[in-house]
């Protein structure tokens, strides 16, 4: 029972730190731009698909791994390749922002939307060109399970999870680095706070809101990316879940806030795998229920924001 | 009679209201100006006693004759909508108005609503005779006849403002508070637009209470003055109390003007 | 200028009066543009084959552009974006089959009456929560209570999982005004049933939005905290709009139900269903009152048709809407002045459309400069 | 429970001997070029004279419709799916087609939207449609079928009440489903199970199935099943959302509750899902025996290390190497044409697909035979109903309840270095009557009244 309750919380922390991934770029953007990103569940498949080509690509360098060490070592080239894999997202970001997105910022919000869905559809039709009909698999869950993680204090619990639980760690870690202490970082804030102040001190909102757009892509993509190397696949739709669980953490943690799209996350993430294991038939509601309370409750979200979002 | 019981409200650390007890319209009809530095508490006054905040303590009362004796209401924690019912109207310091529609239609919704109208679905919203009568009427009386069917949002600054406080006379209000009706006006037109309120609340016998930073102008059509310092009452009465109290300089020079 | 029936003037101008509304006017333009719409609404059977289309894919398109309709109360007048129709639409196909499926309930207009009763039920329900909010908060509640209602329709027995009802009763097709009819027949029945109440619908929409009520929610929409100061309830109004906005829904997906006779999960109660819904009221034109009527035919005749045409299907539904973003800035309907006018000036002065190809040219040009600009940047850290 | 192998055994002989005379061959595989082509047999043929050559048939040729899942998760069956139908197409139209005509297949989508689909295809005026995959949208399409009389042969669309229940013959007219049902499947799950770990030996049972329709019916008939057969107790059962990322938390209960056996009908990316995340979670070390019918469907998605361990998966009605292709030359070209035209190893759902053309091919020729010239819709449905065909997977026949009947398979889960794929061993053949009702009762009731 004990154990039970360890493990299903470990695995309601690791589906949080993948929501996580996924839900900080979407906050980010929704922050500093103001804008509700539909395509970003795509900028996420994206990543997924892309890590497929690309740890295909760098896992074929290295020999498959027969020991402690080279699982190790494996299990890095993978985290690379998805490094790799999510910075392609950097330019197809930025060039979404500055093409499609930053002509109709003047113009009335619910357009943004129409756009954003415009922009998903066309991404499922790009993602069909280049990898097909069928799921992809880069096909390393397995493998990276054989870096000893758990197992080093007498528990047995899958190393992938760990490894995506420190990697959601580190990337909560660098973007509250990044938002608190990097100038970038502060130009980006002032930005979000008050355009005009910002554009008056020579900070071009142009390239902040392309650079933001472009990171909250990358960690879209990133997130896509680490699912993809586990033990899910990559296939068309994969986004659409994602992105409507996403909307759920940025609200429930308070709109913009980095800190709320943690804490959401992990609430969610643990919230519904208890839900699942006390009553399995909640499955697919558990997480919209939890929002659902905490907004009736909580109207303003956990956290409050670091920016002013109107 | 609009009396506030020892009204107090605080923003974290901040004493924004601190055990104001005022009492407005004991002559119905009166011209009350509020006056104090920035950050003296008036808008927070302002907005206790027609329900944007609710007070931590103290209560917003008012007094009503009926059949010659007077019956005394708490209406601390009533909605801001069902104040307006009870004849407690305000305007906004930042102007507050329906951007796209025009200004007839600004004002006429704010008539509608004084007529109980609002609800009606099956009447068009110029349907209704009185309240066309009374748009016709405060249209005239505020001088925005001419750019009665320009949309709100492209009228200059003051014509907005005069919109504001027409849309507050449209409630047909018994206690008026007007919040900085003048600010943001040019200097030669806010004569122009205290006159306007003046002159109407005096037509309706509306006890109007104005927070205003022009002494000037409270000199000049202020009943009664009521200063404001760090959320406490800090002077009440006429406005001659202006004159020689180096105090009360000192307090308002301090900071504007 | 002799008088013509229905024809008056007014500031000026002339201005045709419509039937049953006291007041309401259209100028001679919207007019004869009206009675094209209701002529082809009228005929739509008959000669949308001529033309290639299926018109029970319109009809489907209409159904949801009703809903729209509805969704466009919100968001039109109150501004607020509701990501959760669906609930609606869904509650009124569902409360349609679980009568017919559960109950025998055999008559189509009394199963369009639980319908709509039901879907009321719910927005009334729903309404009662997310009134007090704005923005993307009221959004994403609208969401999470479609999104919960989904998850629980989906893994209930009761609604038959995500397989779904039939609205049959005992293999048979419900009767319409008691009588049983064949395959056309039916859809021909229910189809001018639907049409006679869309117009109904319409019309009753139209005196709403211009009436004392519709006033109110505009000011509601426009600056919240004012329309409250002149003492307007707002979030009981909100709640009232949110009903009446379901009630179209509801009324939508009853006849979806009715004319698919089979109702499951996905194509109605998923929030991307919602989605659509919201997004069909921005294509067709939010700013009118029958854009988004157009907008539901238009993105349903899309969704369903685009894969015969096409292996690219969903791009090439995102590059319409793309070019509609872009090219008809007001949706639609809502762009239909602007492009008359344009194309009144381009009959005039032909030379106009060179400078028009060279406007849209440069545009590209400078569009894929940003996008080299920016690559250039992002990968090379250089400007 | 024996293998019913014996038909297929003999022609295997025969045509292992290459003494088969057109006759024989025409006679077993019912009697037309098409029948023999569909079979896997038409290099046996000699060109001779045919008597369709004289029935009057339209020129033009016949209009086909497919839907299925293209893209997507689900895209693993339906693919599979297409290039069954295109296979058995290319296959007629290079025997010069059904009395002369060739088939025109067009293929879409199908998406939420079968039902729009099916009544696209009639009003493009196509003459037969197959498909669809899933099976909410076979439940809505079956009365429409009905109402539009154009035959539609679903390839899958399996849950067991469809035909059953809710649309018995009597309302059913044009609407048939070629693939084996769900409660075939999922009782040849159940003895498996008992055959390998002997009924004494299963004390308890757990099931994660997807969480929808098709996911509730096969738990629900492999529960009737074990129960009856080895008197087993469920200790859990858990539904993941259908293609759901994470299946930890089931995973997790059935370390906990340690089944003998864990049941599990997921498919596609969920069935991988399932191996990976157990695998790593260290399932199989907890249980006995993992079956699973729909396993194997993920074929082509599935690495050496994923197959390793107690893991048995049925495959439907096709396992391509059941008679072995060494033996069996249909099976052994079809699986060749596959590799060589798509580059995958064909699944039970690229028979799904197969059959489902072949099972209305081979019925249309009958019936110009028949008739002398081209049959009615009304007609051709009425010669499917009791129809038998055969496909290199043997021998099907298309029952009075408009249900389709083909062997079922289950086999152990294993790796091939030859192959590079994962494949079946020790592969059981069950006889539909073994696994299935009989005409005119229901599943849940016939389970029910097993002594």
């Amino acid at each position: 029972m004990i154990e039970s309750f360890v493990t299903h919380t470990l695995n309601g922390l690791y589906y949080g730190f993948i929501l996580f991934m996924i839900a900080a770029g979407l906050t980010i953007i929704f922050g500093v731009l103001g804008i509700l990103n539909l395509a970003h569940g795509e900028l996420y498949a994206l990543g997924a698909f892309l890590v497929f080509s690309v740890v295909g690509f760098a896992t074929g360098l290295v020999a498959s791994p027969t020991g402690t060490v080279s699982a190790i070592v494996f299990g890095i080239v993978v985290l690379a390749a998805s490094l790799a894999a999510a910075a392609i997202l950097l330019p197809v970001g930025a060039v979404v922002e500055s093409v499609f997105v930053r002509p109709i910022y003047e113009r009335d919000e619910v357009y943004q939307l129409l756009l954003t869905y415009a922009l998903l559809l066309i991404f499922i039709d790009v993602m069909k060109f280049g990898w097909g009909q069928t799921p992809v698999d880069p096909g390393v869950y397995g493998t990276l399970n054989r870096i000893p993680t758990t197992e080093l204090v007498g528990f047995g619990y899958p190393s992938y999870n760990v490894i995506v639980m420190l990697v959601g760690l580190a990337v909560f870690g660098w973007l509250v680095w990044f938002f608190d202490r990097s100038k970038t970082g502060r130009i980006v804030r002032a930005t979000a706070i008050n355009r005009d102040m910002a554009t008056a001190i020579g900070v071009s909102t142009d390239r902040t809101f392309t650079l933001v757009f472009a990171m909250g892509a990358f960690f879209a993509g990133f997130g896509g990316a680490m699912v993809s190397i586990g033990p899910g696949t990559a296939f068309l739709e994969m986004g659409l879940d994602p992105l409507v669980l996403s909307f759920v953490i940025i609200v429930i943690g308070g709109l913009g806030s980095l800190k709320g799209a943690f804490v959401g996350a992990l609430i969610v993430g643990v919230i519904s795998r208890w839900a699942i294991w006390l009553y399995p038939p909640v499955e697919l509601a558990a997480p919209f229920a939890v929002m659902l309370i905490i907004l009736l409750f909580k109207p303003e979200g956990l956290y409050g924001t670091w920016g002013e979002i109107e | 009679m609009l009396e506030a019981r020892n009204l107090r409200k605080e923003f974290g650390e901040l004493r924004a209201t601190d055990d104001v007890s005022l009492a407005f319209g004991e002559t119905p009809g009166e011209m009350v100006f509020i006056v104090g530095p920035n950050g003296a508490g008036k808008t927070t006054l302002v907005n206790l006693l027609t329900g944007l905040f609710e007070p931590d303590r103290g209560s917003v009362v008012v007094h009503t004759e009926e059949n010659g004796t007077t019956v005394e209401e708490d209406i601390t924690g009533m909605a801001p909508e069902d104040r307006v019912e009870a004849g407690l109207v305000r305007s906004f310091q930042i102007v507050h108005v329906f951007e796209e529609m025009t200004v007839r239609e600004n004002v006429r919704t704010a008539a509608l609503s004084r007529y109980d109208k609002t609800l009606s679905m099956r009447t068009l919203d110029d349907g209704h005779a009185e309240v066309e009568g009374d748009v016709d009427d405060l249209l005239a009386r505020f001088r925005l006849e001419d750019i009665a069917d320009e949309v709100a949002e492209t009228l200059p600054h003051g014509d907005r403002k005069l919109l504001d406080v027409a849309m507050a006379f449209a409630l047909d209000p018994r206690y008026l508070l007007l919040d900085e009706p003048t600010s943001g006006v040019a200097t030669r037109e806010k004569e122009y637009v205290i006159e306007t309120i003046v002159e109407a609340s005096d037509a309706e016998e509306v006890t109007t209470v104005t927070i205003e930073h022009d002494m000037d102008l409270v000199k000049n059509y202020a009943d009664r003055l009521v200063v404001l310092h760090e959320g406490r009452v800090f002077r009440e009465g006429d406005p001659d109390l202006l004159e020689n109290d180096p105090e009360l300089r000192q307090v308002l020079l301090g900071v504007d003007e | 200028m002799s008088r013509i029936p229905f024809v008056e003037e007014r500031n000026g101008e002339s201005i045709v009066r419509v039937p049953l509304t006291r007041g309401l006017g259209l100028t001679p333009v919207q007019a004869v543009l009206v009675l094209v719409g209701i002529v082809l609404l009228f005929g739509l059977p008959f000669f949308s084959g001529l033309v290639g289309l299926s018109w029970e894919r319109l009809f489907r398109g209409i159904l949801f552009g009703i809903a729209a309709v509805g969704l466009n109360l919100l968001l039109r007048h109150t501004e607020l974006v509701s990501f959760g129709h669906a609930a609606f639409f869904g509650s009124g196909a569902y409360g349609v089959a679980v009568l017919a499926a559960h109950y025998d309930v055999s008559e189509g207009l009394l199963l369009l009456l639980g319908a709509v009763l039901i879907g009321t039920l719910v927005a009334i329900i729903i309404g009662y929560f997310v009134a007090g909010y704005v923005d993307i908060y009221f959004a994403l509640l609208t969401l999470a209570f479609n999104q919960v209602m989904f998850a629980t329709v989906f893994r209930s027995g009761f609604f038959n999982y995500n397989d779904g009802l039939q609205v049959r009763i005992g293999g048979d097709r419900p009767s319409l005004f008691g009588l049983e009819w064949t395959t056309l027949g039916y859809n021909l029945v229910l189809y001018y049933t639907t049409i006679v109440l869309l117009l109904v619908m319409l019309l009753g929409m139209w005196k709403l939005i211009n009436s004392p009520f519709g006033r109110a929610l505009d000011a509601i929409g426009q600056d919240r905290t004012r329309a409250r100061f002149i003492g307007i309830p707002v979030e009981r109004y909100v709640w009232i709009s949110f009903t009446i906005s379901g009630l179209y829904g509801a009324f939508a997906g009853g006849v979806y139900a009715l004319l698919r006779l089979h109702v499951q999960p996905e194509p109605t109660l998923y929030v991307f269903v919602s989605g659509e819904i919201l997004f069909m009221a921005i294509l067709g034109g939010f700013t009118t009152l029958v854009g988004p009527l157009i907008g539901g035919i238009v993105l349903v005749y899309l969704l369903e048709a685009a894969r015969f045409w096409v292996t690219y299907y969903h791009a090439l539904t995102g590059l319409v809407l793309l070019a509609i973003v872009f090219f008809m800035p007001k949706g639609i309907v809502g762009s239909l002045p602007s492009i008359g006018a344009a194309l009144a000036h381009r009959r005039h002065d032909p030379g106009l459309v060179r400078e028009d190809i060279r406007g849209i040219a440069a545009a590209m040009r400078r569009a894929v400069d940003r996008a080299i600009t920016t690559v250039r940047i992002i990968v090379f850290g250089v400007n | 429970m024996a293998s019913e192998l014996t038909m297929m055994s003999d022609s295997t002989a025969e045509s292992e001997s290459g003494g088969m005379e057109r006759r024989t061959v025409l006679k077993a595989v019912g009697g037309s070029a098409i029948a023999v082509a569909l079979a896997g047999c038409g290099e046996l043929l000699e060109d001779e004279e045919d008597p369709l050559e004289e029935a009057e048939v339209p020129d033009e040729p016949i209009e086909a419709g497919l839907q299925t899942f293209l893209e997507g998760a689900p895209a693993v069956l339906g693919v599979q799916a297409e290039y069954g139908a295109e296979t058995a197409v290319r296959r007629i139209n290079e025997n010069d087609g059904i009395a002369g005509r060739q088939i025109d297949l067009t293929v879409v989508e199908e998406g939420e939207e079968a039902l729009e689909n099916y009544q696209e295809f009639v009003e493009a005026g196509m003459d037969v449609t197959f498909g669809p995959i899933s099976s909410g949208n076979h439940e809505a399409m079956v009365p429409e079928v009905n109402d539009q009389g154009v035959i539609n042969v679903a390839t899958d669309g399996t849950v067991t009440t469809l035909y059953e229940e809710d649309h018995p013959p009597e309302d059913n007219q044009y609407s048939f489903r070629f693939q084996n049902h769900d409660v075939m499947e999922a009782l040849a799950a159940a003895v498996e199970a008992t055959e390998l770990l002997g009924a004494d030996e299963i004390e308890t049972y757990a099931g994660i199935n997807p969480g929808y329709a098709f996911g509730f019916d096969e738990q629900e008939l492999f529960s009737a099943g074990i129960e009856q057969l080895a008197d087993a107790e469920l200790v859990y059962e858990g539904f993941p959302d259908l293609g759901t990322d994470d299946m930890s938390t089931h995973i997790e209960e059935v370390n906990s509750a340690e089944p003998d056996v864990l049941f599990s009908s997921a498919w596609g990316g969920d069935a991988t899902l399932l191996l990976e995340q157990g695998h790593g979670a260290g399932m199989f070390d907890n249980i006995e025996l993992l079956v699973g019918p729909v396993l194997y469907g993920s074929a082509n998605d599935l690495s050496e290390a994923l197959v390793d361990g107690p893991i048995r998966s049925g495959s439907r009605n096709f396992y391509w190497d059941q008679p072995s292709v060494d033996r069996w030359d249909p099976g052994r070209e079809l699986f060749e044409e596959v590799q060589e035209e798509y580059d995958v190893v064909p699944t039970a759902h690229f028979m799904s697909g197969y059959g489902a053309v072949t099972a209305w091919a081979t019925a249309a020729e009958k019936a110009v035979r028949i008739l002398g010239g081209w049959p009615e819709q009304e007609q051709l449905a009425d010669i499917l109903v009791n129809h038998g065909f055969y496909t290199p997977a043997g021998y099907h026949t298309m029952g009075p309840d408009h249900q389709g009947y083909s062997n079922a398979h289950f086999g152990e889960l294993t790796w091939s270095d030859d192959l590079d794929a994962a494949i079946l061993e020790d592969v059981n053949v069950y006889d539909p009557k073994n696994v299935s009702p009989p005409q005119g009762q229901t599943s849940r009731d016939w389970i029910a009244d097993w002594d």
